[in-house]
Parts: structure tokens; C-alpha cells; sequence
């Protein structure tokens, strides 16, 4: 089961999975622009995993990683004009550098004390983009943001408009994330970060510098969520208050846990899971929260490797049969 | 001009004492379950709607305050029994987990069974009106409040400092094993720890219901109060949520005077700067 | 042979007004196995504390290699050569076998492992320095195994194992044989030994036997000062350490 | 082995994500297909499951169109707007060409920007100036008066009421929609010769108002002026009375969501409060008796302003596509524009230059106990009017 995770090669094994689900996904979904949802929240929640499935660290902040994206890129292109490329660049800068700003100030911190800090940053995210109501339209959102044509050196390649085609370059640019998060967790680096959730005095006795390595995994994790955040702007042309609110953060980590913490391709089921269960289940039964809840306990009791967990061990004990 | 900054400072100490009474049932479980409870404001939601649905009952604000509260606690009694002892040797990440979970399951019942449109709730009659200082005119039954959680307070703290239950917890607070090893059933202890803990949120719902009436999404407020209280005044400590909760009660108070667009941007930066600066906070221990 | 490697002047460790070490002046000779020993609440583990970086002393002066070293952060400590193990069992308990070793190789490196665009794979040398210590512990059969399943005496070996990944200059060991079976202390003891060939080994120990037979040096320690210094028998022989132990065993 | 495990785990996982397929009918063509957004789900629950039974109604007693019977779907937005306006897309490219409803006046906003590249129609009671003001478009209609037509038609007849009450006190939330109230209040105060003695600001997830009520109580005011709405208001309104400003002062709450809102305050709160409405089932106009006739025998209880204000929304687009003879958007969303008819408040006229309809708002009086007719008389009816921005006041620049 362990060589199914960690299989060599960036394009074996589970990529091939995801780039199944990428293709199928607009197939069986009733538009490309929920499959695009799903994959969006699915990019954020593979940031999130990182901190908290492969690093141990619990961050209530996601959420602002995910505003800042949205808003910046948004107002970069509405008042500076600029392209989607440069707009999306804009946007993992800058969720690279707050989050760095927000990961060196947390660590310093561990369990419950660490969480309460990422939540108070993302409060004051919150509070400060409603008070700049100016630019970013406060409670009302930032309205009219532009998807503007894939760009490059002056040229428009491809036009965006299209739901379909929109689907298609945000699944590439998960494609590429995932390969990257998959390069990242295999590297010295990913697994250091691990260590550091199994042990993190006995990490720091053998020679690391705990801290450094918890901060790059914030840098990481906030440039992708800032990516994600900007691309959902994109999607519904629009950015609410909602996007850098104390929800977004948790539903970005419920995503995750549901999804199963340690595993990439959880986050994928994650995101698609609790999306969809909004989606179909708020037409059914308005409570639906409730199953969430119910899910979620579930999970922590019984399934902590969440979906994917249970799915894996699912397959573990076929191929066994298979093999006896 | 200074009347009113006076009168500001009695209303933050009647507002501490409310927000002292939400944290110091979340303090008490941390300290000696090391738990994080994250449906803390569910079941001050759920005490809330207990005061409304035993006053529509009994028409009895007094026995809605003596039951309200007794069946919160029994309520979060049966969950630590069922789910929440499973899961305390995990670390943080999962208490809070799973307690979101149960914040979910108590938000959306409440709204199957009270519905989604809010909940007044009227005042007991022997506590309608004011007290008249000068121009200022302060509601009856905020100044039985203040006192109100005061003398809970007190009797918290004759509890856990003057009885062998306190000891207790104080001890089990320090090492789970030490307690076991005096020979108390350490799950017995947890179970009633966190069933005080839970039936002080509940008791806090029912004060607060005639101030804030009941309404279903109220708990992720009242948690995040609770949290900046319990942060500020250390995690774990009687008397930090006490002075935590004071404190956030007077700086409120003072804000809506002095700068009020601020005054929650204040709060979370404070709970910021405190767990920087003071890692433990005011009064918590390392 | 007659180098030091390891020196304190004065070194201090207070807990308020409580002394835990109170002074010490200790040499460690390159080459040698030095051991420390003394009964409880000597001051052993503040000690230890001090020369790891777990604790910042409140007086005096630690240099190691040439090098002052009294305020560096413990993690920095693994770089220049000192590597520790740990008196309770500290491991990546779910991480395999192979894993826990080929991460404390490439603890020495320190933030060279922040290349999180390189692969794991590519770094060959930690790989052959867990392949190599893992020859050494015996442990090689139970390469894939997570260090959690292994016995407590593995563990405790693994965990002196991890030390030996830094190839350090000196290998500081906590009460190695803690908790270890009757049965498992003389193969942790032969490993010290085997150890002590080609590395500085200072340890700490409470069971004196153990040591005397390994040692070239033992520094006895009573109320966090040192009470007496010298060759296993010399110890053995003195009045005042049989003093000590026989006080503790009264108490 | 290998291999297989990952295609088993492929297989897996898409057959997990193949389960909602089934949806896809659900925009499949049909004869004329209302699309409701209502926030079934979420923090403004209590507000959609009246507007749904509104939008539900309409659509059932509307007779057939354009030769069949039209349709109503709900679209939850699950309270955030950017799930709204994702849906929203979706229906879009499913052929939806016709919404209505939207509480939160930021999803209006979005929503409307989404219909208006649609090509669709889209009627709304949110509370934002912006959506017949700046943000205005060709596809986007608004029911509620806004925020200067709410101050004009309460402020000015209480003042005129209470002639000698010249001090006024003003809590506003710090939030786009609450300046819009205040700027359209202190201009008002400033025609009529009112002393603004002072504001407090509070911020958006403020519940505890005991500070800013002492505020108000230093300035002794003569009216209290409160700006908030929903839970806001309530608790505002709730402390208010707690600390005896009743009988201090009067108080006036200009923007009320209408009778939900006062069934939960209560006689004891609302009692001498003056409220402001968009609708109240009272009036008494052909139409509305009609309406709370219906709604009563339907669903048993008493209309009330969500479940009104969504009724006829949709049923001003139901009527528009009969007018126009066409489930064409533009053309329906033309035949909208100057269109008069029957609505609860009266007669009701859609001013084609910004798309506002130009409807009655009210003063109401909260009753005491002991006068109430029914558990629902809980407020008479004090004024009524129309007051609407005219000429350059109007923002909306249609393109």
C-alpha cells in the first residue's frame, strides 16, 4: 500500500488517476463550470494538505491565502490593466509573500495557540478588506472582473470565455500542480516537512531547522491557494467578501480532512465530495449541513485517512485477494 | 463627556462578565481534558433556545435557568461518552475536527426544530426596567447578570479550589496518571469535567437569551468571543478567563466610544499580539 | 589522543533558585568514551541539556572543536559535529526503518533539504549513509520496517543509530540502555564499545556497572557539581561515590 | 499489480464523481422555466423558504404560456454569493433565461452581471442601490424601493408627526448598504432642519450594541434613528428597549424585513417603535388582499414580505413573457421596462430607465398587545408613498 502513495515517477501512478478524473469530470458533471468549481477548490485544498496532511500544521487561514489571490489579481487586472498570465503571477506572488509574513509569526507557535494565530491573521484579512470597501467593493464584492484570453508576449492564443475552454486551462494548471506537489513531497524537502509532523524535536536533534521548513511549506501552500483564489475570481467574474471569510478557511480544511490528509489525490475527492453535496443535497434537503457534520466525525473516528484512505485500504485488500 | 466613558466602563464590566461566563466553561475543559472544544458556541446556541422553549413550557424564567443549563449538560455528558473520550489522546487538529462537526449537527437541529427565523425572548418580569444614573439609564437585568456571574464564579471557584472534585481536576490537569493512580476512575472525572464545562456554555445561552434572543447561527460568534478570551487569559486558567473576559468586555465597551469601526479588528489583534508576546497568555501556565 | 574535544568552564544551570548543575569543569579527550554518571538529581540530564542546546545555561562557557558554542541553537549543534540520542525512545515513529536514518543523514545538510524541486532519490550520499548504518546496527533486515513495530531494544538502537548518521565528532547518549531489557544490555553495551573506536562518545548513564567496563574516563556527579574524576577502577574504589550512591539508596 | 491497483483506484474515484449525471435533465428545455434563487441553506435560511413558497405560488396560479405550463426550479445559493453566481452560470448554459430572487445584495449584484451576458431576465428584492444605480443593466430589475426612497417615506412623516423632535441619532453599520441610509438621512436631516446629533458606525458581525446605545443615550436624542436590518436590527432594537430607551426616545427602524422579523420581536419589543416596510399584509389594495387570501388558504400562514416580494417577481416576469409573446430575454426584459400592474402595494410602474420599480414603502406603528387583532396585527399602518431618485439623481447610465 506505502509504494502506492509514494510510486516513483512524476507522471505514474496517481497522475494517471488524476488525469482520468480531469477528462471525465466535465463528462459526467452537469456543466464544465461546476468541474471547474471542483477543481479550483481541489487546487486549494491540495495547498492545504500539504501544511496539514504532510506537515502537521492545522492553518485557519487559508482563506486569506485564497481572498488575497482573488482580490489582487482582480484589481491588477481592473485598474492595472494587465493580462491573465501577469494577473495570475500577481497572484502567487502574493500569496507566497503574505504567507510567509503569516507562517513566520505562527510557527513560533504550536498546537491549539498556532491555529488561533493563522485564524486571527485571516480575521484581520477579513476585516481589512471590508474596510477598503473603496477597492474592493466591501460587502457588496468586486464586481465585473475580467477572464481575459490566454496571453503571451502580446498575442492572444486562446480564448477563455467558453465554459469548456476555461475547464480546460484551469485542469492543466492543476495538472501542473499536482505534478509539482508530487515533485515537492518526494524532495528532501517533503520529506523533512514529514518528519517534522512525526517528531519535531527529534527532527530538530538530527540537524533541521524546524522552523525554515515550516515556513517554506506556508510559502508553498499560500502561492497555491493564492492561485486557486484568483482563478475561482475568474470563474464567477466576481469577487464576495465570502472568498477571504473565516468559512472559506474551514471549508477549504474540510475539503482536505474529508478528502483524506497525506494523500494528494485526496484533496481532489475532498473538493469534489463537499461540492457536490452542496450541490446536490441542498436541492434535496436544505439541512444538509448536518450530513457534513455526521461525515465528519465519521471520518475522524473511523477513516482518518479520510475518502482516499478508505478507498486505498479498499484496494489493499482486493489486490490481497487478488494475490491469494 | 467623562460620564459616559464611566458609564462605558460599567457597561464593559456587565459585558465582560457575560463573555467570562461563555469562556469559562471552554477554559475548564481545556485544562484538564486538554481538549479544544469547537462546538462550545453550538451548545450556548442550544442553551439559548432551551431558555425559550422551557419559558414557552413552564412560562418560568427561573426554572428555565436551573433546567436549561442541567440539560446542556447532560447532553454533552452523553456525547463525551459516546464520541468525544475516543478521541481525546489525538492531537488538537482532530478535537477540532470533529467538534466542527458537532457544532454542525446541533446548528442545523435547531433549525429543524425551532426553525430558521430567530427567537425572542422576554425578559422575567421581576427584572423589567432600569436603574436611572443621571442621564445614563442601565437595564435591571444586565445588573443582575453582572452579579449573577459573579456569585457563578465564586462558587466555580470554591468548586475547584476547595473540594476534592477540584482537586481533582486540578490534579488531573497536571498528570491524568497521578489521578489515576489516587484511585478516582480518571473517565468519570473527564465525563463530569466536560459536562461542566459544556453546562456553563449552556447556562451563558440561557442569561443571554433575553439580551440577544435565539438564533441558530449564533454559535460561531460566541466560539470566536470565547476563543480570544480564553487565548488572552491563557488556555486552561479560571482566573484567565475571568480577567481575559473582562478585559475584551472593557475594550469593547471603551471602542464603540472611541473607534468603533476598529473594535473588532482590536479584539482579533489583541488575541495576535497576546499569543505572540505572551505564549501562554495572561495567566496561563507553560 | 590527548586532544579535547569538549570543554566546559563553570557551566551553570539554574531552575529558579535551584542549582540543578551548579559549576562544572568537564573535559572530554578526543577518542575516548567518556562516561558521566551519579544518582539522581545529580544534574546529569540538565547537563546533558546544556551541551545538547535543549537548555540555554545561565552561567559559564561550553566550547567544542575550538569553537564557543554556548548559545547556538541546538539544531545548528548537528553541523559542526555533535550528534545526541535521546533518554526516552524519540523517533519518526510511523517512518520506516531506512527512513529515520536516511532523514537524520540529511539533517547535517540543514537547510540544504529546502530543495523541494529536487527528488529524494537524488540524494545518493543519504541513502548510502543509511545503507552504511544500518549494516552497523544490525538492522538492515528490518530496512522496510516502520520503527514503531520494531522491539524496545531495536528501537533503542535505532535511536543511537540515529546519531551516528551525522558522522559526528561526538556522539552524546542519554542513558542508551533505559528501559531496555535484561536480555537487550549487553548488545547495546558491545555497540557503545564498537562505537567508541572510532568516535568521541560522551554518555550519560544512572547504572554504573554498565559503564565501568566500557569507559576510559568517568565523571561522577552529586548536587550538580562534579565529585569525582578518573579511570573506571579509581571510581570504583572511591569512598565518597559509594557515599553518594549509598545515601540515594537510603533515602 | 501495480498497474491494476491504479486503474481500480481510477475506476473508483469516477465512478464516486459519475453519481450526480443524473442531474443533467434538470435544464433540459422546457415550455417556460422559472429559475428561483433562494438561500435555502445557510445563515439566510429563514429568509429563503418565503421567498420559495412566493416564486412557488406564482408560477402555480399563473395560467399557461405561450402554450404550456410554466416551470419553477429553486437554485439554493446556500448563502454566498459565489456559489449563487456558479449555479447561476450553470443554468445559464443549461438555457435558463429567467431568475428571480437573491436576498443578499452583493449574490444581486454578481447574479446580475451573469444573466445580463445571458441575455436573460432577472428580478430581485435585494437592498443595494447599486443594482438600479451603478451596476445597472439591461437584464436586471429591482422590486425594493431603495435605501432614499426608505429614509424619504419614513423619516419625513415622523418628523412631521413629531414636529418638536428636532434632535435625531443615527446607528448605521459599517457597510456599503448602511451608508447609503446614513448619506440619504443626513440629507434629508439637513431639508428638514434636523439636528444630527451623532452616528455610531458598528461593524458588520457586531451583535452586542449595549455601547452604542450608551452613545446614543449621552447625546439625548429625540429620535433614535437605527439603520442596521435582519438579526442586526433585532438585537439593536431588543438592547434599545432593555436599556428603557423607549421611553426616552422614539425610535424609528427604517429598514425592517416586515412581519417575520416583528413575529420574532415581538408586541413587548415593537410596541411604540415606528418601522419601516416594503410591504405590509394590511394595505389594502385589490391585489394584496388577493395575494394574503391565497397564501393563507395555500400554505396557512400570513404573507409576508420575502414570500410577497418573490411572488411578484415572478410574476411580473411571467406577465412580461406573455406581453411579449416570446421567451426572448431582450424582448421580455423590453416588455418589462414601463410596464404597469397590479402589485401588493398597489399599482406598480417599472421605470425603464433604470429598471427600479416605482411601488409604495411604509411607515408602520408597532401595536400594543391588548390592541391586536390576530397573533400577526402587530403593527398599523402610519403613511405611505413613493420616493424615488428623479432626473440626475439617477446613477444607472444604461449601456
Amino acid at each position: 500500500m506505502k509504494r502506492l502513495m509514494t510510486s516513483k515517477g512524476l507522471f505514474g501512478g496517481t497522475t494517471l488517476a488524476v488525469l482520468a478524473i480531469l477528462v471525465l469530470l466535465p463528462l459526467v458533471l452537469p456543466s464544465a463550470t461546476l468541474a471547474t468549481e471542483i477543481v479550483i477548490f481541489a487546487m486549494a485544498a491540495l495547498a492545504c494538505n500539504l501544511l496539514l496532511g504532510y506537515g502537521g500544521l492545522l492553518s485557519f487561514g487559508q482563506g486569506l491565502f485564497f481572498g488575497a489571490g482573488s482580490y489582487l489579481s482582480a484589481l491588477a487586472m481592473i485598474h492595472g490593466g494587465v493580462g491573465l498570465v501577469t494577473a495570475l503571477v500577481i497572484a502567487i506572488v502574493a500569496g507566497a509573500v503574505i504567507a510567509t509574513f503569516v507562517g513566520m509569526l505562527s510557527i513560533r507557535r504550536t498546537g491549539i495557540y498556532f491555529v488561533m494565530l493563522t485564524l486571527a491573521f485571516s480575521q484581520t484579512g477579513y476585516f481589512l478588506a471590508y474596510t477598503l470597501s473603496k477597492w474592493t467593493g466591501g460587502d457588496n464584492g468586486l464586481l465585473d472582473v475580467p477572464r481575459p484570453a490566454f496571453a503571451l508576449f502580446g498575442f492572444d492564443l486562446v480564448d477563455l470565455k467558453g465554459a469548456h475552454a476555461y475547464y480546460v486551462f484551469v485542469a492543466l494548471i492543476f495538472l501542473g500542480v499536482y505534478v509539482g506537489a508530487r515533485r515537492v513531497i518526494d524532495s528532501p524537502f517533503g520529506s523533512t516537512l514529514v518528519a517534522i509532523r512525526e517528531n519535531e524535536s527529534r527532527a530538530s536533534a538530527v540537524g533541521f531547522d524546524t522552523r525554515h521548513f515550516k515556513m517554506l511549506a506556508f510559502t508553498l501552500s499560500g502561492a497555491v491557494t493564492a492561485l486557486a483564489g484568483a482563478l475561482y475570481g475568474m470563474l464567477i467574474n466576481y469577487v464576495p467578501l465570502d472568498n477571504i471569510a473565516m468559512a472559506m478557511s474551514e471549508n477549504i480544511v474540510i475539503m482536505t480532512v474529508i478528502g483524506g490528509t497525506g494523500s494528494l489525490l485526496g484533496s481532489l475527492l475532498g473538493a469534489g465530495t463537499l461540492v457536490l453535496m452542496g450541490e446536490i443535497l441542498s436541492s434535496i434537503w436544505p439541512r444538509w449541513p448536518l450530513v457534513l457534520g455526521v461525515l465528519l466525525i465519521l471520518i475522524v473516528v473511523f477513516l482518518r485517512g479520510g475518502l482516499w484512505g478508505g478507498v486505498e485500504s479498499l484496494i489493499g485488500r482486493m489486490t490481497r485477494k487478488d494475490e491469494a | 463627556m467623562l460620564n459616559l466613558y464611566l458609564f462605558q466602563i460599567l457597561n464593559g464590566l456587565g459585558l465582560g462578565m457575560i463573555y467570562f461566563l461563555i469562556s469559562v466553561g471552554l477554559t475548564i475543559i481545556f485544562g484538564l481534558l486538554n481538549f479544544v472544544n469547537f462546538a462550545h458556541g453550538a451548545f450556548f446556541m442550544i442553551g439559548c433556545y432551551l431558555c425559550y422553549a422551557l419559558l414557552q413550557v413552564t412560562g418560568q424564567f427561573w426554572l428555565a435557568l436551573v433546567l436549561g443549563p442541567l440539560i446542556v449538560g447532560a447532553l454533552a455528558w452523553g456525547a463525551e461518552k459516546v464520541l468525544i473520550r475516543r478521541i481525546y489522546h489525538l492531537p488538537h487538529t482532530f478535537h477540532i475536527l470533529v467538534t466542527v462537526g458537532v457544532a454542525l449537527i446541533l446548528q442545523e437541529t435547531a433549525v429543524i426544530v425551532w426553525g430558521p427565523v430567530g427567537k425572542s425572548i422576554p425578559i422575567p418580569d421581576a427584572l423589567q426596567g432600569v436603574v436611572l444614573m443621571g442621564k445614563f439609564a442601565y437595564p435591571k437585568y444586565r445588573l443582575f447578570l453582572i452579579l449573577f456571574s459573579a456569585v457563578i464564579g465564586f462558587l466555580l471557584w470554591l468548586l475547584l479550589e476547595r473540594t476534592r472534585f477540584g482537586a481533582l481536576v486540578r490534579a488531573g490537569s497536571e498528570s491524568t496518571e497521578m489521578v489515576s493512580l489516587l484511585g478516582t476512575n480518571i473517565y468519570k472525572l473527564f465525563s463530569l469535567t466536560f459536562a461542566l464545562g459544556v453546562g456553563l456554555a449552556g447556562l451563558a445561552g440561557v442569561l443571554s437569551g433575553p439580551i440577544r434572543g435565539a438564533q441558530p447561527f449564533m454559535g460561531p460568534e460566541v466560539l470566536g468571543i470565547a476563543f480570544v478570551v480564553v487565548v488572552i487569559g491563557g488556555m486552561g486558567s479560571f482566573s484567565g478567563a475571568l480577567v481575559g473576559g473582562l478585559l475584551i468586555g472593557l475594550v469593547q465597551s471603551l471602542m464603540t466610544t472611541i473607534w468603533p469601526e476598529g473594535a473588532s479588528l482590536m479584539i482579533y489583534g489583541a488575541m495576535a499580539a497576546v499569543i505572540l508576546l505572551r505564549p501562554y497568555g495572561l495567566f496561563g501556565r507553560a | 589522543m590527548s586532544e579535547i574535544l569538549l570543554e566546559t568552564k563553570g557551566l551553570a544551570l539554574a531552575y529558579g533558585g535551584f542549582r540543578a548543575v551548579d559549576g562544572v569543569d568537564l573535559s572530554v579527550k578526543a577518542g575516548t568514551i567518556h562516561s558521566v554518571i551519579g544518582p539522581n538529581g545529580a544534574g546529569k540530564t540538565s547537563l546533558f541539556h546544556c551541551l545538547t542546546g535543549g537548555r540555554k545555561p545561565s552561567e559559564g562557557s561550553i566550547v567544542f572543536a575550538g569553537t564557543d558554542i554556548t548559545h547556538r541553537p541546538a539544531h545548528t549543534r548537528v553541523g559542526i559535529g555533535m550528534a545526541r540520542s535521546f533518554q526516552v525512545t524519540s523517533l519518526f515513529q510511523n517512518l520506516s526503518v531506512k527512513e529515520n536514518l536516511r532523514l537524520a543523514a540529511q539533517g547535517c545538510d540543514g537547510d540544504k533539504a529546502l530543495a523541494f524541486w529536487r527528488s529524494v532519490a537524488a540524494g545518493k550520499a543519504h541513502l548510502a549513509t543509511a545503507d552504511r548504518v544500518m549494516e552497523r546496527l544490525g538492522l538492515t533486515a528490518k530496512a522496510e520496517t516502520a520503527a514503531g513495530d520494531l522491539s524496545h531494544g531495536q528501537q533503542r538502537v535505532l535511536e543511537v543509530g540515529m546519531a551516528l548518521c551525522g558522522e559526528p565528532k561526538l556522539l552524546l547518549l542519554d542513558e542508551p540502555t533505559s528501559g531496555m531489557g535484561i536480555d537487550d544490555i549487553p548488545i547495546m553495551t558491545h555497540l557503545i564499545a564498537e562505537l567508541g573506536k572510532d568516535h568521541t562518545v560522551m554518555l550519560i548513564e544512572h547504572n554504573m556497572s554498565i559503564v565501568m567496563t566500557i569507559s576510559d574516563t568517568i565523571t561522577v556527579m552529586s548536587r550538580g557539581r562534579i565529585l569525582v574524576e578518573g579511570k573506571p577502577d579509581a571510581v570504583r574504589a572511591d569512598e565518597r561515590v559509594r557515599a553518594a550512591y549509598l545515601g540515594e539508596a537510603a533515602a | 499489480m501495480k498497474r491494476r491497483s491504479f486503474l481500480k483506484s481510477g475506476l473508483a474515484a469516477t465512478s464516486l464523481l459519475a453519481a450526480p449525471s443524473m442531474l443533467k435533465p434538470a435544464f433540459a428545455a422546457a415550455p417556460v422555466t422559472i429559475h428561483g434563487l433562494k438561500s435555502m441553506s445557510g445563515a439566510f435560511a429563514s429568509y429563503g423558504q418565503f421567498a420559495e413558497m412566493g416564486s412557488k405560488l406564482a408560477v402555480q396560479d399563473f395560467g399557461p404560456l405561450l402554450g404550456a405550463k410554466p416551470e419553477y426550479v429553486t437554485i439554493d445559493t446556500e448563502g454566498n454569493a459565489g456559489k449563487a453566481v456558479r449555479k447561476v452560470q450553470e443554468a445559464i448554459q443549461g438555457g435558463a433565461k429567467f431568475f428571480d430572487g437573491c436576498t443578499l445584495s452583493s449574490t444581486a449584484l454578481a447574479v446580475g452581471k451573469e444573466v445580463a451576458k445571458g441575455g436573460g431576465v432577472f428580478m430581485t428584492p435585494a437592498g443595494a442601490d447599486e443594482i438600479t444605480g451603478s451596476e445597472c443593466n439591461a437584464s436586471t430589475f429591482r422590486w425594493t424601493v431603495p435605501t432614499f426612497g426608505a429614509i424619504q417615506q419614513t423619516v419625513r412623516p415622523l418628523a412631521k408627526e413629531l414636529p418638536k423632535a428636532k434632535r435625531w441619532y443615527t446607528i448605521t453599520p459599517q457597510y456599503v448598504f448602511g451608508e447609503a441610509l446614513l448619506s440619504a438621512a443626513k440629507d434629508l436631516f439637513k431639508e428638514l432642519g434636523i439636528e444630527h446629533v451623532g452616528n455610531s458606525y458598528h461593524s458588520m458581525q457586531e451583535q452586542e450594541f449595549s455601547g452604542y446605545l450608551t452613545n446614543a443615550m449621552a447625546a439625548q436624542p429625540d429620535v433614535l434613528l437605527i439603520l442596521n436590518f435582519g438579526g442586526q436590527s433585532s438585537n439593536c432594537l431588543r438592547q434599545a428597549v432593555n436599556f428603557g430607551l423607549k421611553k426616552q426616545m422614539t425610535i424609528l427602524m427604517a429598514w425592517t424585513a416586515g412581519l417575520d422579523q416583528f413575529q420574532t420581536l415581538g408586541p413587548e419589543l415593537l410596541e411604540g417603535v415606528y418601522l419601516g416596510a416594503q410591504y405590509w399584509h394590511q394595505v389594502d389594495t385589490p391585489m394584496n388582499n388577493a395575494l394574503v387570501k391565497r397564501v393563507k388558504e395555500v400554505y396557512g400562514i400570513t404573507a409576508n414580505y420575502p414570500l410577497a416580494a418573490d411572488y411578484i417577481g415572478t410574476k411580473v416576469i411571467l406577465e412580461a413573457i406573455k406581453k411579449a409573446g416570446s421567451a426572448d430575454g431582450k424582448a421580455v426584459a423590453k416588455a418589462m421596462e414601463g410596464m404597469s400592474y397590479d402589485g401588493p402595494t398597489g399599482k406598480e410602474t417599472i421605470r425603464a430607465q433604470d429598471h427600479q420599480v416605482l411601488k409604495d414603502y411604509y411607515l408602520l406603528k408597532g401595536k400594543a398587545k391588548k390592541d391586536m387583532k390576530d397573533p400577526d396585527d402587530l403593527a398599523t399602518l402610519v403613511s405611505s408613498g413613493q420616493s424615488f431618485p428623479t432626473g440626475d439623481k439617477i446613477a444607472c447610465k444604461m449601456a
